[in-house]
């Protein structure tokens, strides 16, 4: 017998005579013949655990790991405490789903409260989701909710220091429908507001920006909410939030709303998922948020409970009216964020990222110090900068590859319209001392 | 049990964690930013120390039930066992700390998993190829209706924006529709759930789309009619959409992809046993025959000879990216390692044994809720508790909470609209016998007590942490966040 | 949840684990086994699918409670955080996977870890070297014992058999001595659990082996006459042994070496965050002076230059191997990783703040026990219930079952045995100041249901999955393993 | 702060001052001048979790891991299910204290006491307690329980073909007391009936067999519980658990004990520890049973439940006169082995007992048909045998061990007096044919 399939023969025999059949095959009588599948799935034959997990050890392996790495773009190699995975392998959360049964999910629930509660303090804002799928379809989620605000617009606009696949996302989001995407242009690799008011009109129902923006270099965004809301359009900015620990944060640059990925909070980088989308807005726009929400309430008995709440703007009840489609989001990935941010606290959060901001700097400085390197803008930055190499900087990172260091992503590998010379570096508190000076030689070295 | 919201557990100067001393030296200062850029309120996090952590998030586990702890028969969610070896597989170093832009030369395991999990869900389908991007059912749903419009933009009938929806529909179905540019025109449905045939020929006109449809139906039936269902779509020019929520019924017996579909969304977190994390993360494939493949997302993974690459050259019409990288790749890997494991025998069994349990739990509970109904349904079916409203004052709702008294988590109720006070229930193939008669037991226990004493029902549940929570409080006045002040 | 055992869930012909299939065609048969060497009746093991197996044991773990659920003040068991990395180094394949015969040349990272314990070991007891092969407490009092025999027989001095142990010891103690082949002569303490120093007096003589002390003691107070016993049972030509229990109280502020200390037993299950897993596997290591180090027991691991090996050659006079490999290796590798992580300072601080922690229990709990007690304590201390029996017929098991209920392990109740209706509180430094206001409050609370109430005590627990067990009838008719006749 | 020490400076103040303290200091006031440690202790400075583990991480790595091993002698290379690790790894049961409470403790004791079964079950015997440290000091435990039996006896003969590790355990614990230990000889690698009654007398307590012997060989006991019992002694079996899903077990020999080490039931090998040793009996030892047993009794509203039972035997209430010292035990790893055999059950343990054989019956023919080696002796073998090579078997090894594989155990490393050409080999279910094919190509070249 299968170990995931408990009937034994005398089970299924029984079964069947219970429910007056035979044959097991009778259980298909109701599947027209030309339908009916005669022959055997094209699937290899089932393997033992053992086997099984043997193979993809095997498989894993035909990966090539570094333990030096300085990509970023969205995904990022930051410490994960040992407790959070310890958490999220509890049974009773993995194996768990959407707790529609609150009574008998009070602890996702409230861990969900809890991560609302974490984004909102992390945003500034005064609501917050239970998540969404990932930072970049965050953009999607946020823009509709801008839409839906102000039925009568349809232009979204967005900066070009976007990331390139938010931006690809956000395309086939909206291609077929009426809504005008307009990218706002950024001639020097940060946001500018002279280009935004170019582009801004009374169609325009909202502006998606992104800080760190995907250069690295934190966006000055002086006047904007106050130009966007001049013009009745909505605010919305993308921050990885680990950098919101020191940085000014979206609801403090006057944002409507801010969105983002979690990733940096405790999730490894799985070669790009499960992450987890966060979003977080102003108040006013409660009854127009995307996906789950816990809410607190009251039992029969006046105690506190935590149940999902305002599902009028969720499908199976808005169908096609509802404000998103999202259904299943990525809780389990949100618990793990919590746990991290329960760890850390405010203190150790800061601690990382002035860590992080303090190495990049310390990297940024020795490798522009090289000859025929420089930086690519002038803004400050969190954790990740880019650089404009003599070269082109796949080949540069090829190179460096060789001394088993992953140098950076190649800005070109994001949008293949973009200059071949730069390279996009990260920099995390993971990275040691030496590794930085290690990279340093590497690219001299590589450049020369 | 300790009551408490993280913060309220708080101390100022606490810590759970702590980092290795900075390696530059005197850097770790805020001074690099100008005080523009500074964030100027911090943000409220809470502090506590490592154990203190541990035990307030162990704590919560303990107030929440999942698979592992009993029976989960959630009609149209597929609750099956979720195999203990694929939550190791995934945190192989090989395949957690692999970065999403690393080159594809240095990604090879991980390309190749996902090359083959395609071919083998094409196998299962039935259909040509596909993409592993979209993140959940839902996210399927609308790629899937992306390629639609793409397919109809490319032959220049983009006057099609009429896309029919039965009424027993999951409301993901019209939302995904709605959201992707569509007309959503609900079907009406015969009492099993069965498409209304005529109701569709009104509808067979030029501004057709297509139609979503799910078969085994949303009441568990086989769609018996569904391929002259799809000649009639397909003749009129439209597309046909196949939701994959019930595909654990008929894997290895029939396929979207011979009934005629076009399109396929597979709920990984059903059907392949991933773990659905008290609400996700799961993953929503989707697979296509050869009318929509043109338009499927970059990037692709294409096969040559022994190594795999990202490819979106091929693919001048793809609808482009749905997801941020590449979806959700550790729970496709779990996916893979399942499917290993099953094999085609295993996996036939499977579809068999769930159909064979939903019978086995119909026959028994049917006879208490309505009248005896003795035909086959496949992975589950939809009761009625409208009688025990109307007589004992009993709804589904009451019956769902005292089964939670009971340990036992309840069916879904109230969905499908179409079925007053509906509970719908899905057994999946991997309960034992037992657990079935336990749970019909436990039903005829609920029951006599809705005769016999109908405000114990009312009351339940007693023995959970909270009873009854006021939704429409909840609702109302929403509180949605912690605050100090409170 | 079923309370049923896994043998009552099985039915034949369910498996939860499958194999490769056989890599030896045909080979997997009888046929190899002379009849006569062959099982005749099979050994009745359940039958049960993966999930049946995992709920089964999910399942029971919810009807147990642990540190991670809460506060633990078990006096004498020093119930401290268990740090989660520490659970993930010792899965470490290099760890895990690594065979006790394997090499030394092949072992190098795991011999240079244990010989780096062992040097950090006697650098917090001040002593010289020592042996990790003892697997518990117990097993380390028992080594201990061997080598103070080996210490006299090598001297001729084989007519000393004598050990002195207070009445307050820990039970193995005596235990231990006894069958390593000592006679045991209990020694009288003060109330406050001081030795009795006259009646110490009266015992040395020839006969003497040596003593078995804790320090601070079994009541939590430091011996402050230690030098002066060290120095006399010296000069009687006795050897003293440290039963380091009790060593958390003074890591980093006193060690047993330098109080005279000739042999000591750490468990590295309490006063070194290993967790103690239901019972065990906990270690036991002991570590000497000089005087006994010629006897302890081989393989040794010695450095040469940055290579390790196994020796047995320098210890001609060794009393050989305790364990059958070298110990409880994964639990010796988690105090490695606590070690590092706490290093000197941190390990001194954990010291103080058990000692903190006591002391602000103590002076809480006192007053609601006995007149109020102000002296100074060390990690634990010792309230008696004796006038709560006497007024109000509440014993010091009434007390710690109406804990139970109340969601907090009990202390240790009736031990030492010098102290009627004990209660041994030991908080340990990872407990925060709110988990012990939180303790007193709770006891105070069942102090006033036990005036006003005292049934309700009697009644307690209600809470749990069972009430009071009948000991007395697990004992008297036992009933040991299940049988399927009942 | 430090992340496991919750204190802070605050707190430490407030609570000195409730103490009635000024500094922390003071709480060690009653420490004696002249033992107060003046000095820090000697120990690195502390590290974060990620330094600690990347440290651990990177010594792991010195340790030189084969995937293919065929070490045996009492620890083995099996297939260990992943769910036995899920389980243990749940927080209830390893960070729980021994079941004192038993109300609070139901979990660990129920799965004790079916531990407690499934030991009966597969040694044919009526009562087990709830582990022991190790197999060998099993060895200990079941001669005292003997010796306790009989009081008036002190000699304990124990098999040639004893594991040397189990023998040196005896040695040392009967050291310096007034037992007499005596080996019964086995020339022929295997034990003998003439050999076991010339030492028996009636001074013999017991005598101490192992089967599988530590050269692989299953014993042939034919007579010998007639003979011990004749003479007043009991019958003392150590045994790999996992042959006696095949082989005659303890009980059918006529043995009184059972004794033997659960590490093949799901326990990785963890450099030989923690195992779990095992014991079990007939029904009239029980009272001399070591260590801890769970019974079953009733609750007061007369439910089943599990408590520590016949603890009239143990220390705490018998002090020196206690049937043994042992206080904690393995009870994780015990956990561990009953959640392993629960998943196998009978069928799935007879066939990984069969297949182990019938591997070890393939590698051994193929082995001896090789030029030179011959088995070490005549008697049927589990999954281990011995065999004799033309060259010192560390040489062979080391040869070995350059090709990937770990060969076998050379028996000189266990007893210095044993030959050196004499190499026992293991053979579990996890080995495939490819690797006894080139396992026997390696040792082909080796010796030829
Ligand atoms: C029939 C059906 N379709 C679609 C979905 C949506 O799937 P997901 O939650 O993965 O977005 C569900 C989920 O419940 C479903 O039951
Ligand atoms: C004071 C004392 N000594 C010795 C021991 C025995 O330790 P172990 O249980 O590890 O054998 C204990 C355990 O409770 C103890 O408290």
């Amino acid at each position: 017998m299968h170990p995931f399939l408990p009937h034994t023969d005398r089970d299924i025999q029984e079964m069947l005579d219970f429910c007056g059949l035979q044959k097991p095959e009778e259980l298909f009588a109701d599947i027209p013949e030309d339908v009916l599948l005669k022959k055997n799935l094209p699937l290899a034959d089932g393997l033992s655990e053992f086997e099984a997990f043997r193979l993809l050890e095997k498989t894993a392996a035909k990966n090539r790991i570094e333990s030096v790495c300085f990509l970023g773009c969205g995904s990022y190699d930051h410490i994960i405490p040992r407790t959070v995975n310890r958490i999220t392998s509890l049974p009773q959360f993995y194996t768990a789903y959407t707790p529609y049964q609150a009574e008998m999910s009070q602890g996702f629930l409230q861990a969900m409260f809890e991560f609302q509660t974490m984004i909102c303090e992390l945003t500034s804002l005064e609501v917050s989701n239970a998540s969404l799928y990932d930072g970049h379809t965050a953009s999607c989620e946020a823009a509709v909710m801008a839409l839906q605000a102000c039925r009568d617009r349809n232009k979204v606009l967005y900066a070009e220091t976007l990331h390139p696949f938010t931006k690809q996302v956000l395309r086939t989001h909206f291609y077929g429908t009426d809504v005008v995407l307009k990218e706002v242009q950024a001639p020097s690799g940060c946001f500018s507001l002279a280009a935004l008011e170019e582009e801004l009109d009374d169609d325009t129902a909202c502006f998606i920006g992104q800080s760190p923006n995907i250069f690295g270099f934190l966006e000055d965004y002086t006047g904007c909410a106050e130009a966007l809301h001049a013009r009745g359009a909505f605010f919305i900015i993308s921050s990885n939030p680990l950098s919101l620990a020191v940085t000014r944060s979206q609801g403090e640059w006057g944002a409507d709303i801010g969105i983002g990925d979690t990733q940096v909070f405790g999730l490894p980088r799985f070669f790009g998922g499960p992450s987890c989308g966060y979003i977080a807005a102003t108040e006013k726009l409660t009854r127009k948020m995307p996906g789950r929400i816990v809410g607190q309430s009251v039992d029969t008995k006046g105690r506190r409970a935590f149940i999902l709440t305002l599902q009028a703007r969720e499908q199976h009840i808005k169908r096609h009216r509802a404000t998103s489609n999202i259904c299943s989001n990525q809780a389990l990935a949100a618990l793990a964020s919590t746990v991290y941010l329960s760890l850390l606290g405010p203190e150790g959060l800061k601690e990382t990222a002035l860590q992080n901001m303090a190495a990049a700097r310390y990297l940024y400085d020795r490798l522009t110090a090289l000859p025929g390197i420089t930086g690519y803008a002038g803004n400050p930055f969190f954790n990740e900068f880019t650089l404009q190499l003599p070269k082109p900087a796949e080949q540069v990172a090829a190179e460096i590859l060789k001394r088993g260091i992953l140098a950076g992503v190649p800005y070109k590998t994001l949008d293949s319209r973009g200059s071949e010379n730069l390279l996009v570096v990260a920099v995390t508190e993971k990275r040691t001392r030496d590794e930085l000076e290690a990279y340093a030689e590497a690219l001299q070295e590589v450049t020369a | 049990m300790k009551d408490t919201l993280i913060f309220e557990e708080s101390r100022e100067g606490r810590r759970g964690f702590t980092l290795p001393a900075a390696g530059i030296s005197g850097g770790a200062k805020e001074d690099f930013l100008p005080k523009a850029y500074r964030r100027s309120t911090p943000a409220a996090l809470p502090e506590l120390s490592e154990v203190e952590v541990v035990r307030h998030f162990t704590g919560l586990s303990m107030k929440n039930y999942g698979i592992d702890l009993g029976f989960y028969p959630l009609g149209s969610c597929t609750m099956k066992y979720n195999p203990k070896v694929n939550e190791d597989v995934v945190l192989l170093p090989g395949f957690a700390e692999l970065h999403p832009l690393q080159t594809a030369e240095t990604a090879q395991g991980t390309l190749e998993l996902l090359h083959g999990l395609i071919t083998d869900l094409c196998g299962i389908t039935g259909m040509r190829w596909g993409t592993l991007q979209p993140f959940a059912g839902a996210h399927g749903e609308f790629t899937a209706m992306k390629l639609f419009r793409a397919y109809f933009d490319h032959r220049k009938d983009d006057h099609r924006k009429k896309i029919l929806i039965p009424d027993s529909a999951h409301g993901t179905n019209p939302a995904s529709a709605h959201l992707a540019g569509f007309q959503v025109v609900e079907l009406p449905s015969d009492p099993e759930g069965y498409v209304d045939l005529e109701a569709l020929e009104e509808h067979l006109d030029d501004t057709l789309a297509g139609i979503m449809l799910t078969n085994p139906n949303t009441l568990g039936r086989f769609e018996k009619d569904i391929r002259l269902i799809a000649r009639k779509i397909h003749q009129a020019g439209g597309l046909l959409y196949y939701d994959g929520a019930n595909m654990n019924a008929i894997l290895g017996h029939a396929r979207p992809g011979d009934m005629g579909f076009d399109a396929v969304h597979l709920n990984i977190h059903k059907t392949f046993s991933t773990p659905h994390g008290g609400g996700g993360p799961g993953s929503g494939p989707v697979l296509v025959g050869e009318s929509l493949e043109p338009y499927l997302p970059v990037p692709d993974i294409r096969r040559d000879g022994d190594t795999f690459r990202w490819a979106s050259e091929h693919r001048p019409r793809s609808i482009g990216r749905v997801s941020g990288f590449y979806g959700n790749i550790a729970v496709l890997l779990r996916a893979v390692c399942y499917l290993r494991m099953m094999g085609s025998e295993g996996l036939k069994a499977a579809g068999t044994l769930a159909v064979l349990n939903a019978n086995y739990l119909k026959r028994h509970l049917t006879s208490l809720f309505d009248s005896p109904d003795k035909s086959l349904c496949k992975h589950e079916f939809v009761l009625s508790a409208k009688t025990w409203k109307e007589k004992h004052g009993i709804t589904a709702l009451d019956i769902a909470k005292a089964l939670l008294d009971r340990g036992i988590h309840p069916p879904t109720i109230y969905f499908p609209l179409t079925v007053p006070e509906a509970l719908m229930i899905e057994p999946t193939e991997t309960e034992s016998r037992e657990t079935l008669d336990s749970f019909v037991d436990t039903l005829k226990d609920i029951l006599t007590t809705a005769k016999k004493d109908p405000e114990a029902l009312h009351r339940a549940p007693e023995k959970m942490p909270v009873s009854r929570i006021d939704e429409v409080r909840a609702a109302k006045t929403p509180i949605l966040r912690w605050r100090k002040e409170r």
